[in-house]
């Protein structure tokens, strides 16, 4: 029962860690319909960069701050050469366009930076703790917390201001957004540029677990399963998928790996996906897609 | 024109035979001279092994998604899953079936990688764009799992790698470099004449409708979700055929690691470079994704003769494919092969200009 | 639509053309070629790296400080593979006919996969191939895989020293009866590749065999060490590679499984594993048949001929004397000796492929040429033989201790009287699956 | 000569908006039917029920006297209810004639493998159809753009294409979508025309929108109106022109 409860506390907080690259999804599908399957590249771009940067010497703020500029500049330039030429094209297209752009970044991340593993440490101590006969990560623990505080701040980001109301616009209706004079590709920016933050504290926080290096970019794979789940434009869908992705993954690695000679959790969490995709083709919190002729 | 139904099937059985009679053009008979003849006896190891071999098996791969991606609209991520059934499945023929022909191992590959395929292709009549993209993806990593998980599809041996059986037809050795590429070529000549009747076939434009339009398709009456299948079907026995050519014919052995996710990415790259709902684009797509990263080796190697960082290169040439890809997409959606059909159009017109 | 058809693979024709220019031309050349199969990135880059430096700055200390082997200057040229399979061939294709008439002697395809792939077709050309530390171990039959050298250690050998140094820690090999000895794997072939010797061990000597797979890349482990966690093993050998390494021994930390009882194999002994693991990797064990440090004899001259006067290959100085560094000299130093060894029956000239194997197979490097070539106590005794393709078959133990490695063992020698029958079913199996026949040693 | 189709009590809502409400009207075969009726009356909403792209709440269709359980758009079009759409759907990657011969895969009797294979049986249908796509091309006057890619025609010649999809497939009933939308007076004249001829010589019924009175009653011996869902008048043009309710709901508005 203990083993039970902390493979389930355990997933979960190894979820919110999906959740979070799944929201950097999230954000940009809402606001630009593009499926961005350079999330995992951008995350793997922003930890090399901060590394790099600490590496230099900078303190770990500056080198926070320097990096959060590299990701908006990131965003400018994605927007300006990949998304404007690319406007009102099909959906699939612009895929194809982040995966060649995961190409190019991870490219330029291993070129400029190297691809040797760095240690990445972000002074949290990696003991196990003790709930009661319940052993939990202090690590996951506050890795859990930073993310819940990032997606507060996001709500606040998107509830309260003026550029958040802007986004819901376009994400709504695209058209009137427009006609209310609303600046379509400054959207893109920021919502791209806010994408690449996120991807930075994913980065962090992954890194800190595995070490900066080429495969943090393998972490988008988690990510879509949870996005199927949650459905792909619901900010609480992508929480709420997170959760179950690590939940499930960890209790099936513990329970249904051993029957089938372990090592699961790479397809597990998509054949999870699919069982929830026959129920609700449109995901958990996704919109109804309504066919019209 | 007032013919009600029935007359009018009845009808179509006694109309002459005569319309797709193919003229087969004297270039397409020098090529496939040059192929069969002049390239075994020119080439040497390098060329065969190392880059035509590769070449035509990417381009048959190519050409199985380009059949669902490129024509039916369906984008699939798992390509390389399927490619993994045909290789095991071929081994595994050979392997428990004393005395089967090679062809016919190769075509129980293929045919079980498309039964695999149309099972993965029943969520289509549910499921469409990204989340359909999703559960290919699905496939991938599952068959992936599947084949490094049980040893009985690799013989229990203990490296989970099968390798080349001894690869032979009618008592003749294709074990040698010549022989594997002529395997490999007339598997890729005889499946691309299919392809080529099936797109300018019924099913071929019903796919092509689908693509377009599914909701309109049904409605004239395409049996949509049994086609979306069906092309699930075909793409796979055409990816089965080819992953079993690229374990056996091109590598000499596999393991479920030849087959992961980014040789399914290859292959979706292949036809967007080359051109989606291109049979031609398959070829060219591979051509290229096989030939650049070469080419650029051998530059850097005489470039800097050596002295520049192999790294280095290899993640120039990872960017370099990107901007090419994102290119691709923003100048010539419909890839190299229409490139290179306008650039045909210039030069013949070139002349008058003047 | 045949029009372009046409058109297009016409274009591919002449983008082949290209490449006539690209054959080698043979010319007689005093040189003996060593190609570099190397991977400088993706993911296992990181492993990668160090090897290369190694190799190549022990080639150039050969060229530049004894003039070559014999006289017989070495060239080399990089070729990258990505680790990968398809890649692996192209370069060997690309190298197999030697460079501007240097011939290739021996080759190393660096990477499993290529290893596997390029077996047949090296045996073909014959190219004898060294695959130190990977690939397969029933090629240590000689007499089946004629070109074909595991040398040093293969995973069987691997595993029996580690079940031998397990039991020199526990008190002897009766001591290991009932205890629970847990392989973390890669979930690949190299990570499969010590079930079958480890499931023989355990039901010699009774312990518990239990295994536990990480799926690649292994960077989210928690379920793998929640499970070792519960069943709390004695000793844990960990068999992962690339980041599943570092990721391994923090997640162990997490689980509070103690790192000084995780025994790492070969590919996860090297500073590049441990150091991302940080502070958790403090006290951790590994096994290496090239141990880390920089004291070795060898050392001291790489250093003054190639490290001080800037000819190294390496890009940062802190990995000299890493354990993927020494691996580079390792290999290039059985390379070297194999081709010296070659000179001798075949005088003083660049080797092909089939002298090259007959210079390994009558390698004998016993403590006193150790010495001399500087190896003495980096590289174990070897000698290789027609039926043996291994030799030595022996590790050393080394702790890291937050900086650097610790040997804490001299030379653990792996059982490899009881694993031999293992290895002779299985080549006399691939012999049978391939339809070939063993060739006869006592004619050799 | 009995009804060729019948709509009894039929409704349907979107998420609680009534689109239709408990619609009957019949349509008698070889006649061409106008359905009228000012935007959102629901007229399009009719006939993707009729044709099984959207499913009625409640009510009854009868085809050819046979109640249509469970209607499919496959089901209908192998029914023979042929069908075009207000904005065009077309396959516009696709040349003319592709796009109409997709419109004979009803009558595709020859299996995947004869095909794949170019055996007689297939090239024999093939020849078939191609015939038959000239016939169609002829009869609407399309030769000259027979190989054009769909999408880079003129509006109105899609909508001419449109119908010749559908028409391929010899449909016993035809399903027209504001046919002439967006055409000038010529050319909805030209239009008029081949829907006239399609009924005269092919003994095709026909349902037709249409907003342009003129049209209406010139082409249609029956015609429908819609408003908000409800019937508000159904007869001979003449007997809805003269019909009050009418005049209120519809044609008043749409001469103003």
């Amino acid at each position: 029962m203990n083993f039970f409860l902390e493979t389930l506390v355990g997933g979960l907080l190894a979820g919110t860690l999906y959740s979070l690259v799944a929201i950097g999804f999230v954000l940009i599908y809402k606001a630009s319909g593009v499926f961005n399957f350079a999330q995992g590249a951008m995350l793997l771009f922003a930890a090399l960069t901060f590394v790099s940067l600490r590496e230099q010497g900078f303190s770990f703020a500056l080198a926070l701050v320097l990096t959060v500029l590299v990701m908006i500049v990131g965003a400018l330039l994605i927007e300006r050469l990949v998304l404007r030429p690319l406007v009102n094209r099909s959906q699939i297209t612009l895929f194809m366009a982040t995966l060649g752009l995961s190409f190019i970044i991870e490219g330029l991340a291993q070129g400029l930076m190297g691809a040797q593993v760095r240690a990445l440490d972000l002074g949290i101590e990696d003991v196990p703790l003790f709930v009661g006969e319940i052993m939990v990560s202090q690590f996951d623990l506050i890795a859990a917390g930073v993310s819940g505080l990032t997606v507060a701040v996001l709500a606040l980001l998107f509830n309260k201001t003026r550029i958040g109301v802007a986004l819901r616009a376009v994400a709504d209706d695209t058209r009137a957004a427009l006609s209310l004079g609303i600046n379509l590709n400054r959207i893109w920016q920021i919502v791209w540029a806010v994408a690449g933050v996120v991807g930075l504290v994913a980065g962090l926080l992954w890194g800190a677990r595995q070490g900066v290096q080429f495969s943090l970019s393998l972490v988008v794979l988690k990510a879509l399963p949870v996005l199927i789940i949650g459905g792909f434009t619901s900010i609480g869908g992508a929480i709420v998928g997170g959760l179950i992705v690590g939940a499930a993954e960890n209790l099936a690695e513990a329970y249904i790996g051993p029957l089938v000679g372990g090592g699961i959790t790479p397809w597990f969490a998509y054949f999870l996906a699919l069982i929830f995709l026959y129920i609700r083709p449109s995901g958990l919190f996704g919109d109804r897609i309504i066919e019209r002729v | 024109m007032t013919a009600t139904v029935p007359r009018l099937t009845a009808s179509f059985d006694d109309a002459p035979l005569t319309l797709v009679r193919r003229r087969w053009r004297p270039g397409l008979l020098l090529l496939l001279l040059v192929a069969f003849v002049g390239l075994p006896w020119l080439g040497n190891d390098y060329w065969l092994n190392a880059i035509l071999i590769p070449f035509l098996v990417l381009s048959l791969a190519g050409l199985g998604l380009n059949l669902l991606t490129g024509y039916t609209g369906q984008t699939s991520v798992g390509a390389a899953g399927f490619m993994a059934v045909g290789a095991f499945a071929t081994y595994g023929l050979l392997l428990r079936v004393p005395g089967l022909p090679l062809p016919l191992a190769l075509l129980g590959g293929g045919v079980i990688a498309g039964v695999v395929g149309l099972l993965f292709g029943i969520p289509s009549s549910r499921i469409k764009g990204f989340y359909l993209m999703v559960t290919t993806l699905a496939s991938q990593f599952f068959l992936e799992w599947v084949f490094a998980k049980f040893p009985w599809f690799y013989n229990y041996a203990s490296s989970g790698t099968i390798s080349a059986p001894r690869l032979e037809l009618f008592g003749h050795n294709l074990a040698t470099p010549v022989g594997r590429y002529l395997l490999t070529l007339s598997c890729v000549v005889l499946l691309t004449w299919v392809a080529a009747n099936l797109v300018r076939s019924q099913v071929g434009r019903n796919w092509m409708a689908i693509r377009d339009m599914d909701t309109a398709a049904a409605v004239i009456g395409i049996a949509v979700e049994r086609d979306k299948r069906m092309a699930f079907a075909v793409s796979s026995f055409y990816l089965g055929i080819a992953g079993a050519l690229w374990a056996f014919a091109y590598l000499g052995t596999a393991s479920a690691g030849s087959f992961d996710i980014n040789r399914s990415f290859q292959i979706l790259f292949i036809i967007i470079i080359g051109g989606m709902g291109s049979i031609v684009g398959s070829f060219i797509g591979a051509a290229f994704i096989s030939l650049v990263p070469i080419l650029l080796s051998h530059a850097g190697q005489w470039l800097f003769n050596g002295n520049v960082d192999a790294g280095q290169l290899q993640n120039l040439q990872k960017v370099l494919f990107g901007a090419l890809i994102i290119g691709f997409l923003i100048k010539e959606p419909e890839g190299l092969a229409r490139l290179l059909g306008d650039l045909r159009e210039r030069i013949r017109v070139w002349p008058l200009r003047f | 639509m045949h029009a372009t058809f046409k058109r297009s693979l016409a274009a591919i024709g002449l983008a082949l053309g290209a490449y006539a220019t690209l054959v080698p031309a043979a010319q007689a050349a005093n040189e003996q070629f060593f190609p570099l199969a190397t991977y400088r990135v993706g993911a296992y880059a990181s492993s990668g790296i160090p090897v290369w430096a190694g190799m190549i700055d022990y080639l150039r200390y050969i060229n530049d400080v004894e003039g070559g082997i014999n006289g017989v200057k070495l060239v080399w040229q990089e070729c990258e593979t990505e680790w990968t399979a398809e890649k692996g061939i192209e370069c060997y294709e690309r190298f197999k006919n030697g460079l501007n008439g240097a011939p290739v002697a021996i080759y190393a395809p660096n990477g499993a996969p290529a290893a596997y792939a390029l077996a047949d077709k090296a045996e073909a050309d014959r190219i004898p191939l060294i695959t130190l530390g990977y690939g397969r171990t029933e090629a240590t039959d000689g007499r089946v895989f004629p070109y074909n050298f595991p040398a040093m250690l293969t995973f069987y050998s691997e595993a029996s020293a580690f079940i031998n140094y397990v039991a020199e820690r526990e008190g002897g090999l009766d001591k290991l009866k009932g205890k629970k000895i847990a392989t973390v794997y890669h979930d690949s072939a190299y990570g499969r590749e010590t079930q079958g010797p480890l499931a023989l061990l355990a039901q010699k000597y009774g312990f518990e065999n239990i295994q536990i797979a990480v799926a690649d890349p292994g960077n989210e482990q928690a379920g793998q060490w929640r499970q070792v966690r519960q069943l709390k093993p004695d000793w844990v050998f960990l068999r992962t590679w690339g980041v599943s390494t570092p990721v391994a021994i923090k997640t162990a930390a997490r689980f509070g499984y103690p790192v000084e009882r995780i025994v790492g194999d070969i590919w996860a002994s090297s500073n590049e594993d441990v150091l991302p693991a940080g502070e958790a990797g403090k006290g951790y064990l590994a096994l290496t048949p090239y141990p880390g440090g920089a004291d070795f004899d060898i050392h001291q001259r790489i250093r003054q001929y190639i490290l001080d006067t800037g000819k190294s290959d390496l890009k940062d100085p802190k990995s000299f004397g890493s354990v993927y560094y020494n691996s580079g000299l390792v290999n290039a130093a059985i390379a070297v000796e194999a081709i010296r060894t070659g000179q001798k029956k075949f005088g003083n000239r660049p080797l092909n492929g089939e002298e090259g194997r007959w210079g390994l197979e009558h390698l004998d490097l016993g403590d006193a040429r150790l010495k001399e070539i500087g190896f003495l106590g980096l590289m174990q005794p070897l000698k290789l033989s027609c039926s043996d393709h291994e030799g030595g078959g022996a590790a050393k133990v080394q702790q890291w201790d937050g900086q650097q490695w610790k040997l804490i063992t001299d030379w653990v020698q792996a059982d490899r009287v009881t694993l031999r029958p293992l290895i002779d079913a299985k080549a006399a199996e691939y012999a049978k699956e391939k339809g070939v026949s063993a060739r006869d040693c006592a004619a050799q | 000569m009995s009804s060729l189709l019948e709509v009894r009590n039929v409704s349907l809502s979107f998420s609680g908006v009534k689109a239709i409400s408990d619609l009957s009207f019949s349509v008698r075969l070889g006649e061409i039917c106008a359905l009228i009726g000012p935007n959102g009356a629901g007229k399009s909403s009719l006939l993707n029920i009729l044709n099984g792209v959207y499913r009625a709440d409640a009510g009854q269709l009868f085809f050819a006297a046979e109640p249509l359980h469970r209607p499919h758009p496959l089901k209908a079009a192998r029914l023979g209810i042929g069908r075009t759409f207000q904005n065009n759907a077309l396959f516009k990657k696709m040349s003319v004639v592709d796009n109409l011969l997709t419109g004979l895969s009803r009558f595709q009797r020859t299996f995947f493998l004869e095909q794949a294979l170019g055996l007689p049986r297939a090239r024999r249908e093939a020849r078939a159809f191609a015939e038959r796509a000239e016939q169609v091309l002829e009869f609407l006057e399309l030769q000259a753009w027979r190989d054009v890619a769909v999408g880079s025609l003129a509006y109105g010649l899609q909508k001419r294409v449109e119908l010749g999809r559908a028409l391929i497939a010899q449909p016993t009933l035809l399903l027209l979508d504001e046919p002439m939308a967006g055409m000038n007076a010529e050319e909805k004249q030209e239009m008029s025309r081949f829907i006239a001829d399609i009924n005269r010589d092919l003994g095709t019924t026909v349902i037709l929108i249409e907003h342009d009175i003129q049209v209406v009653m010139g082409l249609s011996s029956h015609v429908v109106v819609l408003d908000y869902g409800r019937k508000v008048g159904d007869g001979t043009p003449a007997e809805v022109q003269a019909n009050p309710d009418v005049i209120a709901a519809y044609l008043g508005v749409s001469h103003a």
